[in-house]
């Protein structure tokens, strides 16, 4: 057991996928010598070979179609685009090509892809590097969306990515990367996809949030919890498809939830898990469901995006309006 | 540079179905094979386009006049090599093996048309305008990292050239050298846009100077010239020179699809003038031309094909249709919880008989 | 007043806009000679001529991204996508360029452009074209999202679009293009973006629908009133915004209310609705925001979509569940 | 083809400061006023490069190397054509007019880098690569069909020629003859891939012929060559003849940006070689040769730099910051009823303080 963070884990799960299975390849801008702009990649392609550590040119449809065909063609590609609002460039290919083949082939292939990306805000990067636009891909059937918010996690839903036979979309929190360490298993392990983690016990409030809004989400749990409400945290790790039980049990047992997410409010995921919570817990809900989310502005410039994320004060507001309700 | 001196046109027999130049790689039963799949394939067509008028397939994307593109490009492959092609492309998917009665039980509206046969590479026909020639970039580089010896070829019409996925395409191709054979049938229309407006340059295969790869212009009419390029490009491609554009030049003789009406944009004078060499006539007047059919064996050649094709709406109108509920079955390798009660629902519903619409 | 269908209504208002303001054009695949693939542009290159009704080359990033210049140059550009499906080959000049400029240049340049694009299933088309992905765009700053589902809103809306000085995406339910007709002003008319429309008046249960499912959610609100149950419809007609006040309005009288949409279910537009609806009218609701959708399913092929469709009995269905709950 | 040959690379002033071309159109003063920008440039992007290791500015992306391509791109335009260039592009935006307080202001988060001043028709710069060039396709389009006589020219890198945008626009641009002129700067890296892993063709200039246009190639660190290419290809533009493709061939001298370390990926060999010629010192070494400038006169044109850089730094440290609350203002034209409850919301936390991040 080693003691590291998110991206350490993510590059020795990389490391330990190729290493494991030939077929297991990484292609994306700058993820050779440069090792990846967050070094998720770093030393791959010394272990591996520029053949399966490629330096692709500058066009993510190209890294994202050419990896449908790589999939087909008995590869087990792990694609990387270098910020996740550029992923907007693949639309096509991820909405109507990877997503859709087993189907559009009525299960003759299938795309064991795993698309990954840095996302979300806190790390002052110029416009468009900082977007949370998940929402699109839980909308989109036939693709996995995976978010980790531990170095454990990071690992072991890296590895149930590659292993699963669907693309799979897994985006990483950026601010997240190097923030804390964590012991991580040396040996393979895998964190199965669809299972929501509930971070931490508690009675009163259900707190749902994903990747970078973990840690916000705990520490309003121990503030609140410092302020007498019992709060449950719960992680979900697989946005699509989501663990509807693990979040239904835990409002049904205390009877109030919030979520956080750092996307742009309206039809963001955090909708879904409301309108999903107050279709399965309706009678149980003692108040609404509440959203502490981005605003529905671009996401701002550095000077502003502090005040413009959710941050623990506005996350212990809605936990109050909760109790209060 | 003078484009069109760098980029003739490669042709074996001519408009009039003379012999214009070497087919000294194609036995005479070669030669006639291909008549034969032409004249099928020109068969299924029209029938397939009647069938539509008749209602009894929905809507449908005639190739007539590109069969000798599509015929003589596969015929260069091997077995196990990939294509990837688009909706326009069963002629292609024909000839490769896939049962005649696909492309009406595609337009049928069946899920079983994307069921390639297991015994043939080839992709589900593309909608999207130049996304398959992605594909064919990726599987062809799977084939060179596996060390399969496979090419890809792939598909698309001259709309699709503008498209920047066909850019990016070429541009990594020809960077990992991916043994990948790019196969546009210029048939001079995208629905209603003719190629002068699609670009503003004389040939497609120019194109392929900016990625500084192989580009050839053939006869899209002619099939032994398509073959014949094609089994010396596809040759070489294998042998790792990297990846080659093709264009071959043809005519959308009819219609963009069942749903199109030519009539409201481009000239009847230029259908009648271009159809005088559409593939099946010329390869027709080379064979009876030079003798080798009669007019009696042709006869018969024209039987067997309407024969073939009668069995194909057969198996199409008899084909079971699949349990509505298998919609449900292919998202992915196995059902998620919502799809599990999703399905529980349609199935409910289906067995309430509630099939009916409002 | 003649009495047009949708179609001819959209074709009526594009003829207005272009004989009223020079700067308008129209600019997409086939919209010129051939009129458009449904003839929204019919004979529209006949009376303004091919420097104002486009042929462009078969690019969809580029039909977008050079409407982006244009409209920032003086033009107002009305784009077409040939059908919604393939949108996802602009998103990104839709989500980072087009919807963008106006925040990322502070106000100095705005984008005036309406894209058009039919959508919607229930016509046998292939693969891919009638995708309803409008929950993409609502979930994206910077741009409204348009629906009609009858001819007078059609052009009113239209006109409305073309006038709006941001980016509007104008969606057309292709079922509904020629279905029926109704009586449509000659003259210049604006149907306001951002309200919605009662379709019809009722006090038990609010039924929220758009574009293709208005007729659907009328027909089933008819059935409803037979079996003795009082069903208010709610046509939303802009998406994004939404308008949050007439659809609390309604739900704070009816106490009830089914969201129908034929976007795949799992984060549709449903889903905000839904999330909304729970938020602002908790106390009056009687039962949980139900929600009939398409299945989370790529689109399905022509012999299924119509099982696959949400139809009148799967919206009764639901009024039946909200009422009984 | 000789792509060599076809596509030479156009000098005036050679790496060594020698006059090997033309400079007839181009007065002493000219060159003179140029080498100030140069050097004003220069110095301002090392104080950047400087503030940002100080911490006192954020990410920051150096143009040292590549003033020469900016700057004489933009001098050959007219006051009111359009420039639409990336988040490199600041020697450009300077030189038509944005204050040099503006590049720092952006890389300190301030919204207001973004508005470029009204009197200056440039678009914001631009991150998503090769976006921008469709947009210039767009604005050059609408001159032509206002009849406005402006011409629109876009900067892009040698990365930026993977991407689907820029084949699009080339193609679009050629086929409605819109009158853009597309300048690549090939500083050879795109972050850490080499232009021969970005492509496999000699040149980018050579993918003008795919769309039948004008491709050039120039020494994109000779700022005469620059000029005086432009000054004539913009006018030919301007009169119609189309779009145009220059490859402006240079190098990046330093760091992708303030966070990336190229020492992971290039030698630095490669580095210490093509310093030499960069443009400011070719540009040095070819005025005092030529006596044009004395030593004296230089130190004072880098005195002069270091007092406007000065100042631009001063102003942008003393810039007011931007009312948070403006981040709701300029998404719409006016405010939804959404963003309204929104920014009201988002004003009662910042009264209550509200700025704490936890
Ligand atoms: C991305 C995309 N845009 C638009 C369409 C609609 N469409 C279908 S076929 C077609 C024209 C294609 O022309 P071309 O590439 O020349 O192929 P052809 O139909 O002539 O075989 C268009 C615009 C589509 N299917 N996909
Ligand atoms: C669509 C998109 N993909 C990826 C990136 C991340 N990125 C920023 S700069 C860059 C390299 C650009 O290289 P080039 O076009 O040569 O321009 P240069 O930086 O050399 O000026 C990359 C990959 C981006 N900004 N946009
Ligand atoms: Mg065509
Ligand atoms: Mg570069």
């Amino acid at each position: 057991m080693a003691n590291l963070t998110i991206i350490q884990a993510i590059n020795q799960a990389l490391a330990q996928a190729m290493e494991q299975d030939p077929r297991v390849m990484v292609l994306g801008e700058d993820v050779g010598k440069n090792g990846g702009v967050f070094r998720a990649t770093d030393g791959l392609v010394d272990r591996f070979g520029e053949h399966r550590v490629v330096d692709t040119p500058l066009a993510e449809s190209a890294i994202v179609g050419s990896s449908v065909g790589l999939a087909i063609g008995g590869m087990r590609p792990v694609a990387e685009i270098q910020f996740f609002g550029f992923i907007y460039e693949t639309m096509d290919q991820i909405g109507t090509q990877a997503s859709r083949i087993r189907f559009r082939s009525q299960g003759r292939y299938h795309v064991p892809l795993v698309i990954r990306a840095p996302y979300g805000g806190g790390v002052r990067t110029p416009e468009i590097h900082s977007d949370s636009i998940e929402a699109f891909f839980a909308h989109s059937p036939g693709i996995k969306v995976v978010t980790p918010s531990t170095p454990y996690d990071a690992k072991g839903l890296l590895l149930a990515s590659i292993q699963d036979p669907d693309p799979v979309l897994f985006i990483e929190p950026m601010r997240l990367y190097r923030a804390f360490r964590e012991e991580v298993p040396e040996e393979w392990y895998e964190v199965p996809l669809g299972k929501a983690r509930i971070a931490r016990g508690g009675n009163q409030v259900t707190l749902i949030a994903w990747g970078p809004m973990v840690p916000v989400a705990e520490k309003a749990a121990e503030q609140a919890a410092q302020g007498g409400v019992s709060v449950e945290v719960i992680d979900l790790r697989t946005l699509s498809p989501l663990d509807v039980e693990t979040i239904t049990d835990s409002v049904e047992k205390t009877g109030r939830a919030v979520v956080v997410h750092e996307a742009v409010r309206t039809g963001g995921l955090g909708a879904e898990v409301a309108a999903t919570i107050q279709e399965r817990a309706f009678l149980s809900l003692e108040a609404p469901v509440m959203r502490v989310t981005g605003y529905d502005t671009p996401f701002p410039v550095p000077s502003v995006e502090d005040l413009w994320l959710p941050d623990t004060g506005r996350v212990l507001a809605a936990i109050q309006a909760a109790m209060n309700y | 540079m003078d484009i069109a001196q760098e980029f003739p046109i490669r042709q074996v027999i001519d408009a009039d179905g003379q012999l214009v130049g070497d087919r000294s790689s194609v036995s005479d039963d070669q030669v006639k094979d291909f008549y034969r799949w032409l004249v099928t394939l020109r068969t299924l067509d029209q029938r397939a386009w009647n069938l539509q008028r008749q209602g009894r397939i929905g809507t449908y994307p005639p190739f007539s006049g590109q069969e000798a593109a599509q015929v003589g490009a596969v015929a260069a492959l091997q077995k196990d090599d990939w294509i990837c092609g688009s909706y326009r492309d069963w002629a292609a998917l024909s000839y490769a093996g896939v049962p005649l009665s696909y492309p009406l039980l595609n337009s049928m509206g069946h899920a079983v048309a994307g069921r390639i046969p297991d015994e043939i590479n080839a992709l589900p026909v593309q909608v999207v305008i130049a996304a398959q020639t992605l594909h064919a970039v990726g599987l062809a580089w799977s084939s060179k990292l596996q060390n399969q010896g496979r090419v890809a070829l792939t598909f698309f019409g001259d709309g699709a050239t503008s498209q920047g996925d066909f850019h990016e395409s070429l541009n990594l191709a020809s960077v990992v050298k991916a043994p990948v054979v790019f196969v546009c049938q210029n048939n001079q229309w995208a629905i209603s846009v003719p190629i002068s407006r699609q670009m503003n340059s004389q040939t497609i295969a120019q194109r392929a100077v900016a990625y500084n790869i192989e580009g050839i212009r053939v006869d899209g009419n002619d099939i032994l010239a398509v073959y014949q390029t094609l089994k010396d490009v596809v040759g070489r491609v294998r042998e790792g020179q990297g990846p080659v554009l093709i264009e071959a030049v043809t005519y959308r003789l009819g219609a963009h699809t069942t749903a199109d009406d030519p009539t409201r944009y481009r000239p009847s004078e230029e259908e009648q003038r271009l159809r005088y060499g559409e593939p099946v006539a010329r390869l027709r007047r080379y064979l009876l031309s030079s003798g080798l059919l009669t007019e009696d064996e042709n006869k018969q050649v024209e039987e067997e094909a309407k024969a073939r094709v009668e069995e194909a709406v057969q198996a199409a109108e008899t084909f079971p249709k699949g349990a509505p509920e298998d919609v449900f079955n292919h998202v992915y390798a196995d059902l998620t919880p919502q799809l599990q009660a999703q399905r529980a629902e349609f199935q409910r519903r289906m067995q309430q008989g509630g099939t009916a619409r409002g």
